[in-house]
């Protein structure tokens, strides 16, 4: 075999793999019945664990295959093995809340399995082709999981919204590639980058197309104003589904960005950088702001989610390689926190009147339930930010590159926002801690979602004391 | 003669119309069918620059495009007809129990 | 005893988890909690005695690599500054302890687990040397002070919490970017990007003008939240009134006295330019703090409010003394934080358990009950005129060391301070007259006195705050070699800033 | 030096004793702990006055370095010369006296070991006063004399008016202090010690004589500056006006409280004070001015309001105030011996004084009203015949103990120019004769105005009348064998040395004025004594009615003490309390800056329920904004 073939060959192959074992998954999933289908999610992570093993790149590997279309190198995989750890934390997590919800089926892990194929497509893409694909990939198998739950009204409609304006987003996006094509003459990301150094960037149509691209792209990472979506959504879908979307495909989202602005746009720096940290502080404030006056609790972590993209948004501005080493440290670490809060979240059963979510069904939890409390303690404070905790070390990297960047002004910022958003994390612990109980709550963690939320915990605590293991595995990623 | 301006007219007004069907019509059908026309404006735009440009890559493009469409179209009409079964209604106006 | 100081840090830690797994709570716990503390209060004793008095640098130093890749080390070390904090820390924490076991009736195991996870964060502030870990401790001290008052505290407890909370979180964040900020510019000068705080402090020739004002107002805000100095204090009365006696002993025996450790620690020997140009204004917010928190202690109807208010004052005093930059005024500074903790923790207990019995605050609600728990009255006076700094008891000599150093740096604000010592002396004895004098309260009549536990863990403040009345050379012996180094320190580079 | 400890240990141990064991064990066993540990301090105390008067014997020393600041270090140091002997001697008669006569007089109190405990305290506090061979010293002393009046004058606490006593002496002595701190630092600024020994070297202080010093922008000379403000110590231990206002609310204390502490020997510790620091006073020339004027203006307010009280007590209270004044006035003048002198005898005849008043008391069931007095003489005569010694004693009349202090004072203050503090002071020695007389005839002339209590009355126990003895006979002897002859007594030999300064001349004046001066304090005495008898003797109750109701109006200003409480609480305690309350917690600190904390809460939760309403949960609106920001952010790289 020739090495270019090999080449080729060694830079799809994971995605391969990961197909193939789709494929046996949708087999599978017709195989088991009821209460099994929960063995295809389990599958699923061995499959993914495989493929981990299998496809890790040597350090500083780069595998470009396929006349520059694919990349897979370590910061494909160090995205792919968060994509893997959200898919597993969502998965064990995930099968008592479907269960009592009765949508216990096979294509949910499948979906999610599919997406996050789509995903390492857009992370390992050099190609504005390769990567639209995937993004619909992971986009439409999005939709799906957003209306996963058919009999309720709220999944349905969440579905419905994303569906509508994601396909929206995603024509915006589509539109700006044809004027960067047009422009430039070219999909591929070196060619772009060669044709923008050699004056296309002054092109008039370039700047609109990069614009509506970028817009595209905010969308995806639920930036203010492309964010308007993503609480809805969020509220909407079923617990485990959210919490997968708050990561995995905002980590995707966020690590194709880093290739396309890094390696094609890397001529119009100055562009996307004003772009970017516009929408920082926009996305920053607004989530904040507007979380501070959220009574449910599964909302708040949506509109949280949407200021998470901010801080992450300064790692991508600070335009240096800490900075997106941040990013996927951050998304990393967040993968534990949040889907671990997810997870406890979709645990809570209100037997009132209310809303399984509302504020008021945390009320004095502590006493009832000090393990559920403690998570929940554990998750809140991770993700406002206070050390010892993991959230701590993911903000703490974004400030070290924005520091380096000189971007004080947006460090600060970005500080005085995590100082904001301790209040409504805060709120959550002085319900369960503080207050009494209201209503008869049941928020017995069953098996699997133990075993999610002590993970999640365990690491969460982990890396706030001991970080190094988790630093060192970014440290390596190269764009 | 036509030239590639042309296209690039035509398409424009295309998307627009589209993003105006979206904006405007309150079905979410025709919503949908506004949003295959946004998609459509791009196809022309692709075709046109790869004329232009005379390389395959943007014909090649349009292929994924309408493959995509298609597979959108099925899951979207599918999210649709859930929405249907628990609210009655595909309008986009009566869809908005969850804001603020 | 080369690993005493991790010892330090991480015993208490590991007697919370203990208490966490193989307890349910009930005296069992309490005990247990205590003996632990106890074991702390003992380790501190090795600490004390085998410290090198002549030697002003760091000791019982222990290095090694935390974070490598980011240069940040797990860096510990102990020098005359802290000593005395950690003494008082492991104190407090005991007694404080012991002083919970009837005030805290529920939940107690969380409690005592909480107060321990505490210890652990105080000691460690006071002993790492490390930027980074200094911040990590510094902030997980807010998570279980936060429980403590939220929890166990009084009826605007979750107000007072999340004031306590926020309030110093807002001041450390920004504190965290100056950190970074010295770490980068440290960085550069030397080309060695490291955390350590003795490195970055050794630089500070380097660090020009306009940063260090920058870097010394950021962490001068943060440490004076905590401390806390006017205007930034509004937290404490809220914390100190709804906080659980054994949360108010440690707020005010402990942290409050993290923000002037910091400023010893960093402001002055990092931004030592900043510092001296920023000088006569601290002293100005000094004396305001000190004449304004006694006036406005003096009209409070609470009368943990108005102890709250007298460390307003008290603390003023200790600033006062630290911006003197002299010999005198600096270690009156550090005996002074000495004393407020020893002093102000009594009195905290001594209401506290008068609370267990009376359930009120309100000094109305009291008046002659001298009469009925004459030992209480006894001991309390002490500690009022202890406050009030009378000569033979600790407050004095720190307050005396205080205005001498002063007067020699700014003999105008020290004539101002010196006013506070009248005021002090009005807000105590009319809280005292007040509250234990005059005709009795018929209510009181047969109010229990004080019971051997509570004679008990008085007792050890009691000998302690006239031992440094009388004989203070055992606790500044401590002292003098480190301060000394750090005004030598702060002489040289005010020369060089010339 | 052994001595001079076991002076200190003697109450130590007592206080340590009674105040451990007291309440369990010793019970009224007390005053034997006490009593022996002030004994052991009253026989040191002797033989250090033997040791320094025979042997000029004398002691610096230092126990251990109290105090390093710096470069300064203040000992825990003793000094003995004979000042400091001749005040120990004062101190521990009076005290001893005084613990006796309690036995008698707190007997059956619950309080009993309690107020022996204090006692001990007191006693313990008032010798490091003395003992001591630095500021600091005297500064703790001085401080410990305060709490220990503080427990004494609140020694029945549930009583209002006793509590609020206290506080008020505490507070008033607090304000003094703050003076006497400010004082101590410009020592240490001046001197760069605390010791007795650098401040008071003759050099040292020409050295700064001429230097000045800037406080608030203001140019003082430091010399005038520093005694000013020890000065203000003094002004406030030692009553003096306008700090004198708590001594006379003093007397809500135990009556031999008032005798030790509020007449004998803490009031006097300003004289002593000022007289140590002579050295550097003699210098302040500013200062004197103003000691002299303090002085006699005390002087003159405390008789003056003395004139007119009823309360037996509080005649005495003003007499001390206006002696005090005497002194002081004296320490201006620079007679800083007569000063101590009048200290002396004084301290003599003011706790006999006082301690007749409390067996006065105690035959009256706590009565103080002389109006309700009278005709005491036949049933209580011991009391009678010792008040009317300290009587004389302290009008003055030869050859008792008052006369030759008060006259050397007046002599000197003539002698050294000025004439109108002399006149006052001599008016005032005229005032003093008669109110003092007043009250004696009141109380033990005449005939019984309440016969039911008088029928009651009866002498005291021996342990009472022990000490009225031994100290009328003290007052009688002490002018006498010290003072004798004027000017040149024993006295004056053994403190020469300490007090006048090397260059002080002393005033020498012609021998013809002093006997003048002598007779006129003479006649002076007379004549307030016979018009006293006037009054309340022969034409007693018409003209002391008729006098009243002529002056009505003066009448009305002294009997309510120039209405200075009054004054002080419109001019001080208001404004500050009103300013805290109002200006200060509720509107700055709860107001302004609570609220702008709060509002850093409030306002970013407002904006989020605003924020909000953006998200309608329609679909249109959503991709709306997101067409708008496309558009936005076309236009903004377009125009940039």
């Amino acid at each position: 075999m020739t090495p270019q073939a090999m080449m080729n060959l060694v830079s799809i192959a994971p995605e391969v793999l990961m197909t193939v074992f789709g494929l046996i998954l949708v087999v599978l999933d017709v195989m088991t019945k009821g209460e099994k289908k929960s063995m295809v999610g389990y599958f699923g992570i061995a499959f993914m664990i495989i493929t981990a093993l299998i496809s890790q790149p040597a350090i500083g590997g780069k595998y470009l295959g396929f006349g520059n279309m694919v990349m897979w190198d370590t910061f494909s995989y160090v995205f792919f093995v968060i994509f893997a750890l959200a898919y597993t934390l969502t998965t064990l997590g995930s099968v008592e809340y479907l269960r009592d919800k009765g949508i216990l089926k096979g294509e949910f892990y499948t979906i999610m399995f599919f997406s996050i194929i789509g995903m390492m497509f857009m992370v390992s893409a050099f190609d504005l082709t390769v990567f639209y694909v995937g993004l619909e990939t992971m986009a439409i198998s999005m939709y799906v999981l957003a209306g996963f739950n058919k009999k309720c009204a709220k999944s349905a409609e969440s579905g419905v919204k994303y569906f509508i304006i994601g396909a929206f987003s995603s024509g915006m996006l589509l539109f700006g590639m044809t004027y960067v094509y047009g422009a430039t003459g070219s999909m591929n990301y070196l060619e772009i980058a060669e044709a923008l150094k050699n004056g296309a960037a002054e092109n008039a149509t370039v700047k609109i197309g990069l614009i509506l691209m970028l817009a595209g792209f905010a969308f995806k990472i639920s930036a203010v104003p492309f964010h308007m979506w993503a609480p809805d959504v969020y509220q909407g879908a079923p617990t485990p589904a959210a919490g997968f979307m708050t990561v995995a495909p905002k980590a995707a989202a966020f690590a194709s960005l880093v290739r396309f602005v890094w390696i094609a746009l890397e001529p119009v720096a100055g562009l996307w950088g004003t772009f970017f940290s516009i929408l920082a502080v926009l996305t920053m404030f607004y989530g904040n702001l507007v979380a501070l006056s959220q009574t449910n609790v599964k909302r708040m972590l949506a509109y949280s989610a949407i200021s998470h993209a901010g801080y992450m948004m300064i790692g991508l501005v600070a335009m240096n390689k800490e900075g997106y080493q941040a990013i996927a440290l951050y998304s990393l670490i967040y993968a534990f926190m949040n889907i671990g809060a997810f997870t406890l979240l979709g645990v809570l059963k209100n037997k009132g009147m209310v809303e399984d979510e509302r504020l008021e069904s945390f009320a004095g939890l502590a006493k009832k339930n000090p393990m559920y409390a403690l998570g929940m303690l554990i998750f809140m404070f991770s993700l406002a930010g206070i050390p010892p905790l993991a959230g701590f070390i993911g903000k703490y990297m974004i400030f070290m590159a924005a520091m380096k960047a000189e971007l004080y002004w947006l460090a600060v910022i970005g500080a005085l926002n995590s100082a904001l958003a301790c209040y409504y994390y805060m709120r959550v612990t002085i319900y369960m801690y503080f207050n009494e109980p209201e209503y008869e709550v049941d928020a017995t963690i069953g098996r699997s979602a133990f075993i999610t939320s002590f993970i999640g915990a365990v690491v969460v605590l982990a890396v706030g004391f001991f970080p190094s293991a988790f630093i060192s595995f970014v440290k390596h990623l190269l764009v | 003669m036509l030239t590639l301006a042309h296209y690039l007219v035509l398409s424009a007004i295309i998307f627009s119309i589209g993003i105006a069907g979206v904006l405007i019509r309150r079905n979410l059908i025709v919503m949908f069918m506004s949003l295959e026309l946004m998609l459509n404006a791009v196809n022309i735009n692709l075709a046109a620059f790869s004329n232009y440009l005379q390389q395959m890559t943007g014909q090649i493009f349009i292929v994924f495009v309408m493959a995509v469409a298609a597979a959108e179209a099925a899951v979207g009409l599918a999210l649709i007809i859930s929405l249907f079964r628990n609210k009655q209604t595909i309008n986009a106006d009566e869809i908005n129990t969850m804001r603020g | 005893m080369e690993h005493i100081l991790s010892i330090l840090i991480f015993f208490p830690l590991a007697a919370a988890l203990f208490l966490l797994v193989f307890f349910r709570g009930g005296k069992s716990t309490m005990w247990a909690a205590f003996a632990a503390s106890v074991v702390e209060f003992i380790f501190t004793i090795p600490l004390m005695t085998n410290f090198d008095k002549t030697n002003g640098g760091m000791q019982f130093v222990e290095q090694t690599w935390w974070i490598k890749s980011l240069g940040i080390q797990y860096y510990l070390g102990v020098d005359g500054i802290t000593i005395l904090m950690i003494f008082l820390t492991t104190l407090l924490t005991m007694i404080a302890i012991l002083g919970s076991f009837t005030y805290i009736q529920k939940r107690q195991k969380e409690f005592y687990i909480a107060m321990l996870v505490l210890e652990t964060g105080m000691v460690g502030t006071f002993l790492a040397l490390d930027f980074f870990l200094f911040y990590i401790f510094w902030e997980a001290m807010l998570i279980p002070m936060y429980l403590i008052i939220g929890v166990w505290g009084g009826k605007r407890r979750i107000y007072a919490a999340v004031k306590f909370f926020l309030y110093t979180l807002a001041g450390s964040v920004l504190m965290l970017l100056a950190i970074i900020a010295l770490y980068y510019v440290h960085g550069q000068v030397t080309g060695e990007f490291t955390f350590d705080i003795l490195k970055i402090t050794s630089q500070y020739a380097a660090y020009s003008k306009g940063f260090q004002m920058l870097i010394f107002v950021v962490l001068f805000i943060g440490f004076a939240i905590k401390v806390p100095m006017f205007p930034v204090h509004t937290w404490l009365p809220d914390a100190h009134v709804e906080a659980p006696t054994a949360g108010s002993v440690i707020l005010a025996g402990v942290l409050l006295k993290m923000g002037t450790y910091g400023m010893l620690r960093f402001c002055l020997p990092m931004t030592p330019y900043a510092t001296i140009t920023m000088m006569p204004y601290v002293a100005a917010l000094s004396v305001i703090a000190i004449i304004y928190g006694a006036l406005v202690a003096m009209v409070q109807k609470d009368i943990k409010k108005l102890v709250a208010y007298s460390s307003v004052s008290h603390m003023g005093f200790v600033t006062l003394g630290i911006y003197a930059l002299n010999q005198a005024g600096i270690e009156g500074g550090i005996l002074q934080m000495f004393n407020h903790g020893i002093i102000t923790g009594a009195l905290f207990l001594l209401i506290g358990l008068i609370y267990e019995r009376t359930h009120t605050r309100e000094i109305a609600d009291y008046g002659g009950i001298a009469a009925s728990v004459p030992l209480y009255a006894t001991i309390f006076l002490i500690f009022t005129m202890g406050s009030i700094g009378l000569p033979s008891m600790g407050a004095f000599i720190g307050e005396f060391l205080v205005l001498v150093g002063a007067f020699e740096a700014f003999s105008d604000w020290a004539i101002l301070a010196a006013i506070g010592v009248i005021f002090s002396a009005v807000y105590m004895l009319w809280m005292f007259q007040r509250v234990l004098y005059q005709s009795l309260n018929k209510k009181w009549e047969n109010l229990a006195d004080m019971n051997l536990r509570e004679v008990i863990y008085i007792f050890p403040l009691l000998v302690i705050v006239f031992w440094v009345g009388l004989y203070p050379e055992t606790f500044t012996s401590y002292i003098h070699e480190s301060v000394k180094q750090l005004v030598e320190h702060m002489a040289t580079a005010a020369v060089a800033m010339k | 030096m052994i001595f001079a400890v076991l002076t200190l240990l003697g109450p130590l141990v007592a206080f340590l004793i009674n105040g451990l064991l007291g309440r369990r064990y010793i019970k009224n066993a007390a005053p034997v702990v006490a009593i022996a540990g002030v004994s052991v301090s009253f026989v040191c105390a002797l033989i250090l006055f033997y040791l320094v008067s025979t042997q000029g014997f004398s002691v610096d020393g230092t126990l251990y370095t109290w105090v390093i600041a710096g470069s300064l270090q203040v000992p825990f140091g003793i000094l003995v010369d004979p000042l400091t002997s001749i005040m120990l001697i004062v101190v521990t008669t009076i005290s001893l006296m005084v613990h006796i006569y309690s036995i008698g007089y707190m007997h059956g109190d619950k309080g009993f070991w309690r107020f022996f405990t204090y006692l001990s305290v007191f006693t313990l506090s008032m010798l490091i006063l003395v003992l001591g061979n630095n500021f600091l010293m005297l500064f703790v002393g001085w401080e410990l004399v305060g709490l220990s009046s503080y427990l004494l004058i609140g020694f029945w606490f549930f009583k209002k008016s006793a509590a609020d006593a206290c506080k008020k002496a505490f507070v008033m002595n607090r304000i003094g202090d703050f003076g006497f701190y400010i004082g101590l630092l410009l020592v240490i600024f001046t001197f760069r010690s605390l010791n007795y020994s650098d401040a008071f070297n003759a050099e040292a202080i020409h050295h700064v004589k001429e230097t000045t010093y800037t406080v608030f922008g203001m140019n003082f000379s430091l010399l005038d500056l520093m005694t000013f403000g020890l000065f203000c110590g003094a002004m406030g231990k030692s009553a003096q006006f306008p700090l004198h206002t708590w001594l006379p609310d003093a007397m809500e204390g135990p009556t031999p409280v008032s005798a030790l502490i509020h007449a004998a020997t803490m009031v006097t510790a300003g004289v002593y004070m000022v007289a140590r620091c002579n050295a550097l006073f003699s210098e302040a020339h500013m200062t004197s001015q103003f000691v002299i004027f303090a002085g006699a203006t005390t002087a003159f307010l405390g008789a003056s309001i003395g004139l007119t009280q009823y309360d037996l007590k509080r005649i005495l209270a003003y007499s001390t105030v206006s002696q005090l004044g005497y002194m002081i006035m004296a320490t201006g003048v620079g007679a800083y011996v007569a000063a101590i002198f009048h200290l002396f005898t004084h301290a003599m005849f003011k706790g006999l004084l006082f301690l007749c008043s409390g067996s006065v008391m105690h035959a009256m069931h706590d009565n103080l009203d002389v109006r309700v007095m009278g005709g005491l003489k036949k049933k209580m005569p011991i009391t009678h015949w010792t008040y009317l010694i300290g009587c004389i004693a302290i009008a003055g009349i030869p050859p008792l103990a008052g006369f030759w202090s008060k006259d050397e004072i007046l002599a000197m203050t003539y002698g050294s120019g000025h004439t109108f503090a002399w006149l006052v002071g001599t008016g005032v020695a005229g005032m003093t004769a008669f109110y003092m007389f007043r009250s004696y005839f009141l109380v033990f002339q005449g005939t019984p105005r309440d016969q039911h209590l008088h029928d009651h009355a009866h002498e005291s126990p021996i342990a009472m009348t022990f000490p009225l003895v031994f100290l009328a006979i003290c007052s009688v002897l002490v002018g006498i064998v010290f003072g004798y002859p004027l000017e040149d007594g024993f006295i004056h030999h053994f403190l020469g040395p300490v007090l006048t300064p090397a260059h002080a001349h002393a005033h020498e004046m012609a021998h013809s004025t002093a006997t003048a001066l002598m007779a006129l304090s003479i006649a002076i005495a007379v004549a307030g004594i016979s018009v006293a008898y006037l009054f309340y003797v022969k034409m007693y109750p018409v003209l002391p009615e008729k006098t009243v109701k002529t002056f009505k109006p003066v009448h009305k200003l002294l009997l309510n003490k120039w209405y200075f409480d009054e004054l002080y609480d419109f001019l001080f305690v208001h404004p500050i309390v009103m300013l805290s309350s109002v200006v200060f917690w509720r509107a700055i600190d709860v107001n302004v800056i609570d609220f702008t904390v709060n509002a850093f809460g409030r306002v970013p939760m407002w904006i989020g329920s605003v924020a909000r309403h953006i998200q309608t949960g329609r679909i249109q609106t959503y991709i709306f904004t997101m067409v708008v920001g496309v558009i936005v952010l076309v236009a903004f790289f377009y125009t940039v």
